[in-house]
């Protein structure tokens, strides 16, 4: 399956993309998709367990399932302390 | 005029209209949240700060921030708009407004979106320092 | 301009010049609490309002109300301003504003010193019904 | 003695004046300052216990004593309900 991913903040930084597309096998879930760019980028295995995730603008969880040509965000921390 | 009540832009954002969309004859509280820019954070001198967004996500995300203050309190109309791009200090970054027919609630709601929006709203934030380096606010 | 933070008037308020007023570069957050005439109260129409107020005491407690806020929380300037005499609806009689390095404060102080104001400020509403009917709201 | 009394709102509605000048004994309190005015004004007396008092502009209370020239104000309740 085809999934395209965004990339924002200092993921993008890492990543050096706003954007690429990553081919998955059908069962992958967001999380399995996580773990691939963990091991292209190693410097992205710092946000695990610190992430919101969305598929399609949704916010989503590790478990949920992908489906060809979805839209994943791994949503770096927000906390933009304290205005 | 056309207001929308839930926008992200690099436009400077002008409050007067947005609390005027808010008030409506049955309501007698506004209050309203203006997130600035600071000179500062935790002892070290800001130069300016960079927003960026995933703007396709963020715009429902605000609207249902509300939606979720909604179904806590009272409260009548709701708009949030967020400025992206560079911004210099004392600029105005984030304006929450919220309407009730009583004050308590406008005040709860209020500083409740702006919480959610810190915690969820996919909105970052890059400190850009007096001395040069930039760092994004994780 | 120079700007009164605590005034009691006739003039119609103007939130704008309040706002730039308590922005310094060291406070990143701004409440604003704008209390508006209403057209009802407890299902009754209402026509008009009329507030009265004791202005050579009630400056100066509005003065002390900042204070006591600045006592409870760190909070940065604060503005403070009340119209008297008629006002329609949907026109804003009193205008908080409040600001702080930090929002939490920013929301507690400006709700703190709304409430007080209610609670001792000497300024009265002397509400007129649509039924041509008037009373005092004690 | 001579106290200035102010009147606001549902006060001056029933004294009729914004302002009236009394005689008080020395020793007088804001206190026995509002029993006169009780009795000379009887729909004053639904106020008693509901009042926040001022002597010179300053909040004070019923025994605060009085001195020559102070202004009084007895001021009605003024929560304005829920804004």
């Amino acid at each position: 399956m085809n999934i395209k991913v965004r990339f924002f903040a200092g993921h993008r930084d890492i990543v050096g993309a706003a954007e690429q597309s990553f081919e998955v096998d059908t069962g992958a879930t967001v999380g399995t998709l996580w773990e691939v760019l963990v091991v292209r980028y190693p410097r992205l295995a710092g946000y695990s367990g610190r992430l919101l995730y969305a598929v399609n603008q949704e916010f989503s969880a590790l478990q949920t399932p992908l489906a060809e040509g979805d839209e994943v965000a791994f949503i770096p921390p927000v906390s933009g302390g304290s205005l | 005029m056309m207001i929308e009540p839930f926008v992200i832009s690099e436009q400077p954002i002008a409050p007067a209209p947005l609390v005027a969309y808010v008030q409506t004859p049955g309501d007698g509280a506004v209050v309203t949240f203006t997130g600035v820019v600071r000179d500062h954070f935790e002892d070290r001198a800001t130069a300016y700060l960079v927003y960026e967004a995933y703007p396709e996500m963020a715009v429902p995300v605000l609207r249902s921030l509300a939606e979720e203050a909604r179904e806590r309190w009272p409260i009548g109309r709701v708009a949030v708009h967020h400025r992206v791009g560079r911004l210099e200090i004392g600029e105005t970054a984030v304006l929450v407004v919220v309407a009730a027919p009583h004050r308590h609630a406008a005040f709860e709601a209020a500083e409740y979106i702006m919480d959610r929006i810190k915690e969820v709203a996919p909105i970052w934030k890059q400190e850009h320092w007096a001395d040069g380096e930039a760092s994004w606010r994780e």
